[in-house]
Parts: structure tokens; sequence; C-alpha cells
């Protein structure tokens, strides 16, 4: 009797055996992420300040990329005030933890306690947006935000006494129980660990705490919920969401991540400018999702490695590539020519190449390798989506 | 057979991996209604989407055989040059422009046949004549009609290309028993005024009873074929798609009792949420 | 057969306490909604009895949308109020009032594209769960153990609607028929005390509406809600309302038992027409069997 | 592993193993048996692609010439660039690259970044020549800025508006200037003079963005002003001379030496800013038919033959010939370390590069100089600017308090 | 008094080029629901085709070249990239036309190098008194240019069929082919439009009382964010509003910068973002934006 519904279901074909494309290589997952893991640990034993600077610095965008992923990304709140919240992030550390004799402001609180509060001061600030970030989106949101760089940069230059004005002030060396992360030496097997070793595993405790809290939210219920506000607003208001509240609580848990990641970028770069947090690293951030993959918290990172390391990487081995010019040779581009050349273009060949960016990758690699087998056994969709919710 | 019929011979299409459509042939004769019958998924849009060339926004694409109309081949071409060749399609879930007004619609709907001032009037008079609510409502946003209104606007609007061949994809789709009988009656007065039709429609009986001919699609191929009178007398047919000799079934229905088929008797009833 | 009244039975062994004092009506009063220039709801009134099945019809453009959008939150109606039981909705936003128990499914589906089918009926539950972002973010036990409770009852219901095989596949792509029923299935989720739905079998064949009918009546009588439907197909109205109400321009014209109802002079004037009248007459013998939209031929 | 202490090139001991013949020379990082490597912290693809460009070819003209007249201590120079893009990040990182393999920088744009790097260069004792002229970069013994700061070189504008235009006591003058270190430095040292000598200070901050400072002379002119100072870049400048003449504001304007570009007299702000408008500035122009910047300004354009005469070629390659001077001081002196190079730049307090000032790099906490040349527009010569006032140090200048 | 007045008028002139520039989002936005991005760089492609060729051919030709250049560019961006976008997020294309002016922008950048060129215009810095204040000839073009230009638009869009196609494609591509509409073209033209009169803005943004076209001249789009979003993204009378808004508020903080000290120094630049917070908290979708219809 009821045949045809069968055949349209079977139209369909429901997924047979779930991961039909994994098959052998399935051990292989784990041992790479163990190797990736092992590597992480060992980089500070091998590689150079220039490389561990690199790699921190890609580490703390990724920690401001994972949270504007969210924003962005899972909610589809376009934001371009990221930089904001990582100077008040950045700001915040300083002044917490600033010595209090200093030149500027400082609290003098104990580092640690320092970075928590700078990082619940920017849930704070983010929090006061909130009767625009729940209210406005899309396009609107976008540049309603771009007044928060302008604000940002009119305080870091004019609140001298918090900020230091153009030159920045000094950010207070991080200090976990009695443990201090500066310049001073210390041997450990052989090898001198200064500030960027010593900072190296800081930065990898945080990365690795925010990726898991972000995949832990985005798959848990109020993923759903962001998704569904993302997709369909008046839907997700019907379905019990609290729309406004949770465009509101996105955006406050995304600007605490950007201030986490502005910590971390303060505690690089050792001291905190404030040209740094303009609009320009707002776009970048954006570029980073994008790159990476809306929507997905791998993504995130791997887009944040990406365009925070390709100006680095090109620049320095400027020398070896063609048609790129040492700087002042004349002729040619400049490395850092280059470099934008590369990384918008990436941001352009992401959309229209690889929809669903680099995290998608692995994914459609593994399409191809089913659409090479003979038995078609994927799934409908994997073509359609533009953005994959993770 | 006269020049302006539509010719479909082995059609294959799909959307990525998904296959919709297998082997269709299908001739629709100049001046007729020709319906499609079909259950959910049979690929009935699929092959609309086909002929009108609109098949790509949706991630799909044809991947054999050939459509022809008035003896020039269509399959491969855009969308706006199908129109241009008087194929015309009111697409599935009416798709207005819900931020123009109702007058911008059907002015968007006059975009692809260019044609003198005169002839869109008297194309714009003739939508009115049809559909009067839309000269009442010219001003208002399209978004904001109600679904039966939307429909008549979808209509209306592509009558304003003056089709020679119009598409329909279940034009009766959420509309009052009184608004589907004058939305068939209305496929019905404009067939008579000389313009052929292929109708989509799951309402088979509303269909067989506008059709000259009708072909059934079962996952996405073709499963019978023939004029409206042999479909409609068929067993397949009546069982499946009319609905009838199905009484004991809906007896069943009435008395407030689970279906017999498709799945729920398969399943215990759902029980109460305890918390 | 038994399906139901066991159904009936077991639902109502299953009640639990809080659930004894529910069964509320949902009571509409003088609800006026006006948008420029237009009113599409003029005073109307009727009462949803507790688990009962009441449905809203009418011709295209007549209100009923609106007024399952101003009783789910979306719109503000201009006058009138909206009772369930002790509360009053008309003021209320629309995630408050899906708090209090009110689901509904949309006429044109709100699905979204990439949600899987699995997550798009876990949305239904957001109400009836409490991880928030640090419980989430932190995988707090309290969360992990809300979260498997949760996805069995939603496979349960999947199952029972027959969904799950696509559990894992994207909403989006399924055929309207299913995702009709994904809406319903996550309206479902909501474990609702009233269930509002628009037109919940438009687009489906005759085999597949019998079978959509047969689950709304089964899980009224299994879980005991009242539902609010909407729909055009009268076959399918008149066997499963206990009640109708029907509208016209904003205005209700008729309301009483199906029976009744169907054969009003104004129903038939501006709802069914005069042929349906005159066609129903003649297939009288057939009964109220099939889609009464395509009736002699 | 990788990076096990043994190379550590532990900060101050000599690695230089390979004596150079019987001399006991003690070399450090940076410094090989046949090249000196000198490091370049630039930008020339952000803000300040101008002068980055102008400054870099300057250096790397210099280095071309001293490797051609045999180099230094036997060894050839070799500049490393790295185009930092005037980014944080990016600064600091090439900054941390580069710093372990050089001697020290010869050129590193933007004072943050300097001020960022501060603690590193003080306690590796890397000698940097920042290229900004900001008192902010004053008190370390290793950062030199060549020539005046913009406090001093503002105060000495007022002090020719005083001497030279009629400016005097209970006037006031308007200061239109960049918010950040450039302008308010220069601020600092108008209020200053502004104070010293009874006028008053209307101040109108800008960013780089704003190109038309119509309303800015019109805040101005309903203030009264009697001058104008602009420390802004040559645009703003440009702008503000443009409108001022055609209000028929009629004031004398000075600007700093980063106000100004030659490329300027191409357009139609060219009559205006050949009227009444000075440029102050820390030496002669490169237009100056003195012989070093005559023979500079040949020598460049035969090498570079499409860019630009400016002041940041004069700087760039005054820089490095000060940097190399340095380092000849260090290796008389048998010390080719860090530290060497450090101690010859202390010896150096008269040193006359042929630009017409002579600087004292010995006292950390002042400029090298506080003179100021005030230079006028002139579309005949190169690089645009011909001197107008000689070079000269106002008094208000040698009174001003430093800390 | 006449302070102020001058003020005003410099606001409204300054504003009148930001209009024109928001004049170029608004299209944008109108018939492709993007946020262009990339609009700084068709600006400045489009002043330096102007002022490269004007010393071979004279002013008014090279401002044809440098309108039709950058109309050309930005319908070589609509061939190249947006077209070939399939999936349906606006804001993702947005991100996209980011991408696009970081490589456009740095290499007009790279060619413009540190240049700055004059347009040779025939207005020179020649004023023109109006009663107690004079104002650039520069500006009263401008002005009139863009009422002109946006009063020509809001007619296109609202009675031409190209209007009614733009707007249909922008709401449902596949609808709008449906109904014969030829995408490519729509869109395309659009994107030539917009790139059209940010030509014409970098002329007014280069002519008296600022210096020339240099490399960083693009950046001043910045400024028409906050004037399109005041006037509402998709209407072009807002753009007019939106723009005199934002450059009347500009000249005013800047010039009673000394009253409005205790906000810091160079609040005329932050001034027109404040505006911008305050009227999306009154009105979200701007003062003339339409809001967003829901219906479910
Ligand atoms: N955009 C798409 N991507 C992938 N698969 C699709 C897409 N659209 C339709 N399909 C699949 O193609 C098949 C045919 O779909 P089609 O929409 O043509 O059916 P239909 O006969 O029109 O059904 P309905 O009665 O529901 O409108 C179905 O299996 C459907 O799931
Ligand atoms: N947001 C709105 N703004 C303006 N008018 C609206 C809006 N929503 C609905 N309307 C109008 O209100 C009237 C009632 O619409 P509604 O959608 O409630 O009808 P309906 O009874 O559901 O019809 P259908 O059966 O066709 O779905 C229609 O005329 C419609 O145009
Ligand atoms: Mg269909
Ligand atoms: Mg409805």
């Amino acid at each position: 009797m009821s045949d045809l519904l069968t055949k349209v279901r079977e139209g369909l074909r429901p997924p047979a055996a779930a991961g039909s494309g994994a098959g052998s290589g399935r051990w292989l997952v784990p041992v790479v992420w163990l190797a990736i893991g092992l590597a992480l640990l060992a980089f500070p034993f091998y590689l150079e300040t220039f490389w561990l600077r690199t790699g921190l610095l890609a580490m703390a965008a990724a920690i401001g990329a994972i949270g504007l992923n969210m924003l962005s990304g899972s909610t589809g709140q376009l934001s371009l005030g990221h930089a904001f919240f990582l100077a008040m992030g950045a700001y915040g550390y300083c002044v917490l933890a600033g010595d209090p004799d200093g030149p500027a402001t400082g609290l003098g609180l104990p580092p640690l306690l320092a970075v928590v509060l700078a990082v619940l001061l920017t849930g704070v600030a983010g929090g006061l947006f909130s009767p625009i970030a729940g209210r406005l989106r899309g396009a609107y949101l976008g540049i309603a935000t771009l007044a928060l760089i302008f604000i940002g940069q009119h305080v870091l230059f004019n609140a001298h006494d918090l900020t230091g004005g153009f030159n920045g002030r000094v950010v207070p060396r991080l200090e976990v129980f009695g443990f201090v992360f500066d310049a001073e030496r210390i041997v450990v097997a052989g090898v001198p660990f200064q500030a960027m070793e010593k900072l190296w595993y800081v930065g990898l405790v945080l990365l690795l705490g925010c990726v898991l809290f972000a995949r832990g939210v985005l798959r848990g219920r109020p993923g759903r919920a962001m998704n569904a506000i993302r997709d369909h607003q008046i839907a997700a208001g019907v379905m019990g969401v609290p729309v406004a509240r949770y465009r509101g609580m996105v955006f406050v848990i995304s600007s605490m991540y950007a201030g986490l990641a502005g910590v971390l970028l303060a505690l690089v770069f050792e001291r905190t400018v404030p040209t740094y947090f303009s609009i320009v690293l707002s776009l970048e951030y954006l570029a980073m999702i994008v790159i990476g993959g809306l929507g997905s918290v791998g993504g995130a990172v791997l887009g944040a490695t990406f365009v925070s390391m390709t100006p680095l990487i090109l620049t320095r081995y400027s020398e070896a590539l063609p048609l790129v010019t040492a700087p002042g040779t004349g002729g040619g581009f400049a490395p850092g020519e280059v470099s934008r050349f590369l990384y918008g273009g990436a941001v352009v060949a992401a959309v229209l190449f690889l929809p669903g960016g680099l995290a998608r990758l692995p994914a459609a690699w593994r399409a191809r390798q089913r659409a090479r087998r003979p038995a078609g056994e994927a799934g409908p969709d994997t073509q359609r989506n533009e953005e994959v919710p993770r | 057979m006269g020049a302006a019929d539509l010719r479909v011979r082995g059609l294959n299409a799909g959307y990525g991996p998904v296959r919709a459509l297998t082997d269709v042939s299908l001739d629709v004769p100049d001046g007729a209604v020709t319906a499609v019958l079909g259950g959910n998924g049979a690929g009935k849009s699929t092959l609309l989407r086909a002929l009108s060339g609109t098949l790509r926004f949706h991630g799909g694409a044809v991947t054999g055989g050939t459509v022809e109309y008035d003896g020039a081949r269509l399959d491969g071409r855009p969308a706006a040059s199908v129109v241009a060749a008087g194929v015309v399609q009111v697409p599935e879930g009416r798709q207005v422009f819900a931020r123009m007004t109702v007058a911008d619609n059907l002015r968007a709907g006059a975009l692809g046949r260019r044609g003198d001032r005169a002839a869109q009037q008297a194309a714009r008079n003739r939508v009115h004549e049809l559909f009067p609510v839309l000269a009442d409502r010219a001003q208002q946003r399209a978004g904001l009609l109600s679904g039966g209104e939307q429909q008549m606007l979808a209509m209306g609007r592509a009558l304003m290309a003056r089709p020679r061949l119009l598409l329909l994809d279940e034009p009766s789709l959420g509309l009052a028993p009184m608004m589907a009988a004058r939305i068939a009656e209305t496929v019905r007065e404009i067939n008579t005024q000389g313009t052929t039709v292929l109708l989509v429609e799951q309402n088979a009986s509303l269909a067989l009873r506008l059709a000259s001919h009708a072909v059934v699609l079962e996952t996405g191929e073709v499963a019978l074929s023939g004029t409206a009178e042999e479909l409609s007398a068929s067993d397949e047919v009546r069982r499946r798609y009319l609905g009838v000799a199905d009484e004991e079934a809906a007896a069943d229905a009435a008395a407030g009792i689970a279906a017999e088929d498709a799945g729920v008797a398969a399943h215990p009833p759902l029980t109460r949420w305890t918390a | 057969m038994s399906a139901a009244s066991a159904g009936a039975g077991t639902g109502a062994d299953n009640r639990a306490p809080a659930d004894a004092a529910a069964p509320r009506a949902l009571e509409v009063s003088g609800l006026t909604v006006r948008f420029a220039g237009l009113t599409a709801l003029d005073t109307v009134s009727f009462t949803v009895a507790p688990g009962s099945i009441h449905a809203l019809i009418g011709p295209n453009g007549a209100g009923k949308s609106t007024c399952f959008n101003v009783l789910s939150g979306v719109y503000r109606a201009a006058a009138g109020s909206v009772r369930l039981g002790e509360h009053e909705l008309t003021r209320m936003a629309p995630e408050r009032i899906a708090g209090l128990g009110v689901a509904r499914t949309f006429q044109n589906l709100a699905l979204s594209q990439h949600a899987t089918v699995a997550d798009t009926l876990l949305l239904g539950r957001h109400r009836l769960t409490r991880a928030g972002f640090l419980a989430t973010g932190l995988r707090l036990p309290s969360a992990t153990r809300e979260a498997a409770r949760h996805r069995d009852r939603m496979r349960e219901i999947a199952a029972f609607l027959g969904l799950e095989p696509y559990l894992d596949h994207p909403a989006g792509v399924l055929p309207y028929g299913l995702q009709k029923t994904v809406e319903l299935g996550r309206a479902l989720c909501m474990e609702p005390e009233v269930l509002l739905l628009d037109e919940p079998i438009a687009g489906m064949t005759p085999t597949e509406r019998r079978h959509a009918a047969g689950v709304i009546s089964s899980v009224r009588d299994s879980l005991g809600l009242s539902v609010l439907l909407v729909e055009h197909d009268m076959g399918v109205v008149m066997r499963l309302a206990d009640r109708v109400t029907v509208l016209d321009f904003g205005r209700r014209i008729a309301d009483g038992p199906p029976e009744q109802v169907q054969n009003d002079p104004d129903v038939l004037r501006a709802y069914l027409g005069a042929d349906a009248a005159g066609d129903r007459d003649e297939e009288a013998p057939a009964g109220p069997g099939d889609d009464d939209r395509g009736e002699t031929r | 592993s990788g990076k096990a202490e043994d190379d550590g090139g532990g900060g101050s001991g000599g690695s230089g193993d390979t004596a150079s013949e019987g001399d006991e020379l003690v070399t450090g990082p940076g410094v090989g048996d046949d090249t000196i490597t000198v490091g370049a912290l630039t930008d020339m693809t952000a803000a300040y692609a101008t002068l980055g460009a102008s400054v870099t070819q300057g250096q790397q003209l210099y280095v071309k010439e001293a490797n051609a007249a045999g180099g230094v201590c036997e060894r050839d120079l070799e500049l490393v660039v790295r185009d930092h893009a005037y980014d944080a990040g990016q600064a600091g990182t090439f900054y941390a690259e580069l710093e372990p393999d050089v001697i020290g920088f010869s050129q590193f744009i933007g004072s943050p970044y300097v001020a960022a790097a501060k603690d590193s260069i003080d306690a590796n004792q890397t000698t940097v020549i920042a290229q900004a002229w900001t008192a902010s970069l004053l008190g370390s013994e290793y950062i030199h800025m060549i020539g005046t700061t913009y406090d001093i070189e503002t105060i000495n504008a007022i002090d020719f508006l005083m001497n030279e235009k009629g400016l005097s006591e209970g006037d006031s003058i308007g200061h239109v200037y960049f918010e950040g270190d450039y302008g308010e430095n220069a601020l600092e040292g108008a209020e200053y003079a502004a104070e010293q000598v009874g006028l008053t200070v209307v101040g109108q901050a800008i960013k780089p963005t704003d190109e038309d400072m119509t309303a800015q002379v019109t805040a101005l002119a309903r203030d009264g002003v009697s001058a104008i100072i602009v420390s802004a870049g040559p645009r703003q400048a440009a702008s503000v001379a443009g409108v001022a003449a055609a209000a028929g504001l009629g004031v004398p304007i000075v600007g700093n030496n980063s106000a100004f570009a030659p490329q300027l007299l191409a357009t139609e702000a060219a009559p205006a800013l050949l009227g009444e408008f000075y440029i102050a500035a820390p030496s002669l122009p490169i237009g100056s038919d003195e012989s070093a910047p005559a023979t500079l300004a040949e020598a460049y354009t035969a090498e570079f033959p499409d860019a630009v005469l400016d002041m940041g070629v004069v700087a760039g390659y005054g820089a490095m010939e000060l940097f190399t001077e340095a380092l000849r001081g260090a290796c008389d002196a048998g010390d080719l370390s860090r530290e060497g190079v450090a101690a010859a730049f202390g010896e150096l307090n008269a040193y006359d590069n042929g630009f017409g000032v002579v600087n004292d790099f010995s006292a950390p906490d002042a400029p090298s100089s506080l003179e100021s040349y005030i230079l006028k527009p002139d579309a005949e010569a190169p690089g645009g600017l011909v001197v107008e006032a000689e070079g000269f140090v106002s008094d208000l200048a040698e009174g001003f308090p430093r800390g | 008094m006449t302070t102020f007045l001058e003020l005003l008028a410099t606001g409204v002139s300054l504003g009148s080029v930001y209009a024109l520039i928001a004049l170029g989002f608004v299209i944008i936005y109108k018939s492709t629901e993007v946020v262009n991005f990339a609009h700084a760089s068709l600006l400045l492609a489009g002043g330096y085709f102007a002022v490269l060729s004007r010393e071979h051919i004279g002013f008014w030709p090279a401002l044809l070249v440098g309108v039709a250049g950058a109309a050309a560019l930005g319908m070589l961006l609509e061939f190249l990239v947006i077209r070939r976008y399939r999936g349906r997020d606006h804001s993702v294309l947005a991100i996209v036309t980011i991408g696009i002016d970081i490589v456009l922008i740095t290499e007009f950048a790279r060619r413009i190098g540190p240049k700055i060129f004059s347009y040779g215009d025939p207005w020179g810095s020649a004023m023109v008194s109006l009663g107690p204040i004079s104002v650039p000839q520069t500006r009263i073009a401008a002005f009139v240019t863009a009422a002109a230009l946006i009063t020509l638009f809001l007619v296109a869009f609202r009675y031409t069929t190209w209007g009614v196609a733009m707007r249909a494609a922008a709401e449902n591509r596949e609808t709008a082919a449906l109904m014969g509409v030829r995408l490519g073209w729509v869109s395309a033209s659009a994107w030539g439009v917009a790139g059209a009169l940010a030509a014409v803005a970098a002329l007014f943004l280069s002519v008296f009382p600022t210096t020339g076209l240099d490399r960083d001249t693009g950046l001043i789009a910045l400024k028409a964010f906050p004037a399109a979003i005041i006037g509402g993204l998709d209407s072009t009378t807002g753009a007019l509003v939106g723009g005199l808004t934002v450059g009347v508020t500009q000249a005013l903080a800047t010039g009673y910068q000394s009253e409005l000290s205790f906000l810091g120094n160079g609040i005329g630049e932050l001034a027109p973002y404040l505006v911008m917070v305050l009227v999306l908290l009154i009105r979200p979708a701007g003062l003339f934006g339409t809001r967003e219809l829901s219906r479910v």
C-alpha cells in the first residue's frame, strides 16, 4: 500500500551505513591528531623566536576568530567591530595588571586575575552594545559595529592615562602561581626558554580551551538556537528561542573570545599600540572566518593561521619567491603587496571555489574519493551548501 | 505535428549526485493542456526547471537528452532566452517578489517580452480581468498578500509575458476549494485563449479534468502516459492519485483511527513525555 | 481499531500530576489585526476546547495565518485578547508563548536549509531544555544527560512520524511532503499543549494526506493536546475537526460542528462555492472519503 | 634539539674566533668574516610607504657606495630589509627575527614599535636608528634619532614666526596636528613656546584620513589666528594652505618636516604652497647646493631615476652613513660587537654629515641637535625646497625642559 | 553666526560628496543586496584612470575615461567574481568584496606609489560667495551633481524597466530569471553604475579643498558607510540625506572642536558614527530604509 512513499524514500537514499566514506582510513584520524599535538608541544624546543611569535599570533587570532565565527558564521550577525573588543582585552589587561606606579594607570592586580577580569570586562562592553546587537542584523549591524572601532580608536588615542596614547603602554608580564612569563632565561632540556617559549604553552592551553568550549556550545542547545536565528529568525522565536537575548548573548561571548585574544596578543606584543586595533584588523578577522569556513570552529583556526601567517612568511622568504623583489629594489612586487594579493585572493577563492572554506577541504576530498568509487554512496547534499553549519 | 510543439526526448537531470529525472520523454501538443502527475519527489518540479533553464539555481543540471520547442532547442539555454522563446514558468510556491508592489510584480512579468505599450497594457487588462483582486491591491507589497492572492499574482505575472506555452507548477497548492476551482477555470480560459499549458499537479482529479493528455512520473521516470480519459480510467491512477477505491481506509480515518498504511501502524502511538 | 483508544488510554495513564491540572482552553475574543489600510482580522472570537481539534477555514486571504501569527506572538493585535488558561498571549513575545506550550507549523515552511532533520527536531526541544552556553561549553554532566534524554525523545517522535531514516539529512533537500512532516515533528518536539497547524497537508498526495491526517488525530488522542488546524482540504477538515470556525475577509462568518458549518449558506457562498455544494450533493454517497477538490469526472 | 644552548651567541661573548689577521677584533652578532649585517625595519606598503621607500632606497644607495669604496672593517655591509607594513604583529615579529643576526638597525619606522622593542633593545644593547622624531623615544642610549625632535622643531618654528613674520605676544596661533605621537609631540612644543611668549594656541586635532581642512580653517579663522602650524601630512598641509588662501586668511603657515612632499608642487595646491608657507626641518634640504646634498641628489637620481627626491632620502642616507661611521669607530677601537658600536655612538659628539647640522649622540636624553632650518617650497629646486632661514636654535628651544 | 553658516555650507558641500559615494553603495545593495566594501577601490580606480589620461586628453574627456574605466572595472568584477558565487548568503558576498578591495587597493596603491595627481579641473580653488559665506566652486559642482544623479536614479529605480529588473533580481534571482530578466546583465549594470558613481566621487574628493589623488584617496569611502546606513541602505533619497547628515555633523563637530574638547580631540571624525548609532537605535533600518518585512 505504501509503495509510493517507499519509492520516494528510496529515491532519497537515506544514509545506509554511517560513515560510509571512512572505511580503512579510520585509524588515521587519531594518529594524525596525536602527531599534530606532539608537534605543537615540541615546537618551542626546535623553532626560533620568529616562528614562535608567528605561531602565537596565529593562536591569538584563532581564539578571536572562533568567537567571531560564533557570531557571524553560526548566528548570522555580521560584525566589523571585533578589533574594538580585541583592544578592550589587551588594554583591559594592561590597566588591571599594570604597575600602579607606572606612567599609565594600573591597578596592580595579580596578572591571572587581571586576565579573567579583562575578559569579563570585554563581555560587559559587548553586553552594553546589545541594545544594538540584539536588534540589528546583516549589513546594518555590520556597519553599526564599525562605530565601535572609531569610538575605540578615539579613546585609545585620547585617554592617555589609561592607554598611554599613540605609543601605547607596556604590557605587564603574565604570572601564574608565581611563575613569571618573562624574558628571563630558564633552560629546559638544554634549550633556553624565554618569553615566547613560555607563552607558547599558555597559548596552546587557551586555544584548546576555547576550541573545546566553542564546539560544546555549537553542538549543543545554544548552537542549534543560534543556527535557527541565522536561518529563520521568526521560526526561532516561535520555537521558544529568545532571539534578541540570544543575539545579545552571542555578541557578549564573541566579545569575550576577542577579549581573551586581545590579552594573548598583548602578551606577545609586550606593548599595546592603538594603531593595530583598526578596521583593517576587523576585516582580517572576517577574512579568517570566510577562508576557514563560516560556522566551523576548526575553520576559524585554519583561517586565522592562514591570514596571520601569510604576510610574515612571505615577507621573510620574499627573496625566494618569483616576481617578488626585496624591499626597495624597485620593480616587481613588494612582499607586503604579494601577501595582500594572496590573502585578498584567498578570500575570494575560498568563497567561490571552496564553499565552506578550508574546513570543508577534507570532506570535499572524501566526496571526491567516494565519487571515484563505483557505487554512488554520496548523500544528497554536499554540493549545495554555501556555508555549513558546522 | 504543429510547429509549436514541445518535444522532450530522453531527458536526464540531477542535483549533484542525486538523479532526479531518468530518460524522460514527452510531448506537449500545441494548444492543449497536458498534465504531469506524480507524488512528492517524483521529479515534476525538476522537469519544469529543466525546461525553463532554472535547474542551475538549485545546483542541478540537465545531463542528457533534448528539449525542443517550436523546432528550436531549448536545453542549455539560459532562462531569459527560454522566456524569449515564449515558454514561461510559474514556479512552485508562488515566489512573488515580496518587497515589490503588486503592480511592479506585474511589470516584472513583462520584462522578458519586450513589446509595445499597447500590447503590455492589453496584457495587464487581461490579467486584471482574470484576477480583479490584483487591481485592487496594486499598490500593496506582494509579500503581504495571502497565499491564494499570491498564487493569482504569480499566474498573472507570468501572463504578462504573453506566453505561448505556460508551465504551471502546482497552481492549486494551498488554495481554498473555491479558489482552486477558480484557478482551474482560469487555466482553461487561458488555454482557450490560445496558450498551451503544461500543468504539474498533485491534485490529480483537478489536473485530469483540465488536461487532454497526461504523464505520470514516478521517481524520475515516466510510468504512464496517455490521454486524460485513459489515465483516469486506469486503476493504478485511480488508486494512487485520485484516492478513490480506498474508502475503507478513509472511513477508518473518519472514525479517528490512525491510517493503516505508511508507517503509522508500524509504530506504537506516541506517548506523553514525562519530564 | 485499538491504536487510538489504547493511545488515549496510555495518554491518560501517563498524565503526570502537573498535566492533570492542565487542559486549558484557548480563548480568542474580539481579536482585531490591522495592516496599513487593511483589517486582516475583525473582532474574531472562538474557543478551542481542551483536547479538541478545532479547524479554522476560510478563503485565501481571510486572515487565518494572521490569526496564527497573533496566537504565536509574531504579530501584535490591535485589539482583543487571546487567553490560554490564566495567561494573556497578545502581549507576549513569541518565545514566551512557546514556553507556555503553544507550538505551530508554518504555511510556507520555515525550515533551515542546512540543519539536519535531527537538529531541526531538537530545536523544538529548546523550551524544554535548560543547558546554557556555560553548561554546554564546559560539557557539564547535567548538560550531557539532558541532551541524551531529549535526543531519545526526539528519536521517538521521529520514529513515530517515519522520519528516522532522514535524521542526518539536511532538511532543506527533502521533498516538500517530508519537509512538512519535519515541521510537524518540530512542533511535536515542543511537547505542546496547543498545536497550531497551518495547512499541514497541502502539497501532499492523497495517500500522504491520509497518513498525515491519521498522525494528527493520533497525537491528539494520545497526547491529549488541543489542535487548531488551518486546512483547505475539506475532506480532512470534516473528518478530523470537532468544531470549525469559518473566516471571510477577517470576519467570523460561521462557527460550529463540521456538519452544521458545511451546510451553512454563507460558508457555501464564500468558501466552498455553490458548485462544490452541488458536486457534494451529487457525490454524497461517497461520503467525506477523499480529497474534496477532485470530485466528479 | 634544534636550538640547544650552544649556538646561543651569549650576548657579549664575542664569537669572533676567526679573528682578522692578528688584530684581536672582538665581534658580535651580525658580524661575519666578510660581511656586517645591518637590519632595517621599514614600511613600504602601508601608512608610511612613501617615507619608507625613500629612506630604504637612500640606505641602499649608501651601502652600495660604501661597499664600492671598500666596505667597513674589511667587510661588506649587508642591509636586510623587512617591510612590516606598519603592523604591530609584523613589526615585533620581524624585529625578533632579525635581532639575533644583525649588529643593529639603521632604520626602524614606527615609534610605537620601537618603543615596544625598547626592553629588548636595551637588554641586547642593539643600536637602533629610529625614523621618527618624537621625544618619547629619547632616553635610551641605544636608540638614536638624527636631528631634533618635533617639539623643538615646533618651538623653533614659532620663534621664526615671532622674529620674521610679525607674530607677537597676545596673538593666537592655530595648530593643526595629527592625533598621535608626531602631532602631539609638536603640540607640546607649541604650547611650551606659547606659554613662554604669551601666545594662545588653538588646536585642531585631525586624523590621517582627513584630507579636507575647510572646517578646521574655518574654525581657526573664527578664532582670529595670526599664524598656523601644521603638524600633519603633506596633503593636510596643502589643504590648509589652499583653503586659507582661498578664504583670504593671509596668515603665514609653517609645517614640520613631514608636512611637505615635493609631489605637491605638481598639483593645484602649488600656488598656495609657494606663498606664505614654510617648513621647519632638521637639516638642509636635498635641493640645497651645498656639496653633500647636491652629490646625494645626483647619485640618488642616477640610481633610482623614477623615485621622488624628498626629505626621506636625506634621512635614510644620513642614517646609514651615521651607522657606518659608528661601525668604523668600533672597528678602530677593535670592538665590533654591539657594545662596541654603542660605545662608538657615544663618542660621536660632534658629528657632521654635511647636511648642515652638527649632531651629538652622546646624551641619550636629548635630541642629537636642537637646530632647525626653515625651508620654503620652490618649484625649481630638486626636492622642491630651498633654505629660507639657515639652521638656528632658538632661545626658547635651549630652555625647553626635558622630562 | 557666520562661522556656523560657513561650517554648515562646508558640511553640506562635503556631505554631497559622501552622498555620491553612498549612492554607489545603495545601488549595489538595492540590486544585489550586497554591501560593497570594494567601493573604495572602484573609487581609486576611477580617479586613477582619469588622472592618468588627463595629461593627454584634457579634463573633461579624462573624466569620461575615469567614469568609463571604473564602470568597466565594476562590471568586470561582477563578471569575474560576484556572478560566480553560488550561494545565497549576501553577507558572504559582502566579505568577498572585502577580498576584492584588498587586491585592488594594493594594486592601485602600488601603481600610484608616492605620487599625488592633480585633476586640472576647471574650477580650481575659486570660491563662490553666498551672502556672508563663501563656498568653493568645486563643492557647488559636487552638490549639483549629487542632487542630479540621485534624482536620476530615484526615477530610474521607480519607473524604468531597468529599475524593476534590478529590484526583481535582488529579491529572487531564480524567479527574476523566470520572468526573462537577464541576471548577468542586471547585476553587471549595477556594478557598472556604482563604478561610474565612484569615479565621479573620486573627482570631487581630489579637487580643491583637497589636494589631489593619491594612494589613500579611496579610504574616504569608509565615511560613506555611516551615510548610507543613516539614510537606509536601500534608499536613494536616504543616500542624499545620510551624506548631508554625515557632512554637516562632521563639519560642525570639527568647527566647534574647542567647545567639545571634553570629548577628546578630533571628535569630528567620530561624530558621524555616533549619529549613526543614535539613528539605528531609533530606526533599525535607517531613516528611509524599508523595514524588513516578515510574513510567515
Ligand atoms: N535542490 C536540490 N538539491 C538536491 N536534490 C533535490 C533538489 N531539489 C529536489 N531534489 C530532489 O530531486 C527529487 C525530485 O524533486 P522534485 O522537486 O522535482 O519533486 P516534485 O515531483 O516536484 O515533488 P513535490 O511534489 O514535492 O514538489 C527529489 O528526490 C528531491 O529530493
Ligand atoms: N504583514 C502584513 N502586512 C500587511 N498585510 C498583511 C500582512 N500579513 C497578512 N496581510 C494581509 O492580511 C490578509 C490575510 O492574510 P492571511 O495570510 O492571514 O490569509 P490566509 O487566510 O492565511 O490565506 P491563505 O489561505 O491564502 O494562506 C491578506 O489580505 C494579506 O494580504
Ligand atoms: Mg515540486
Ligand atoms: Mg495562510
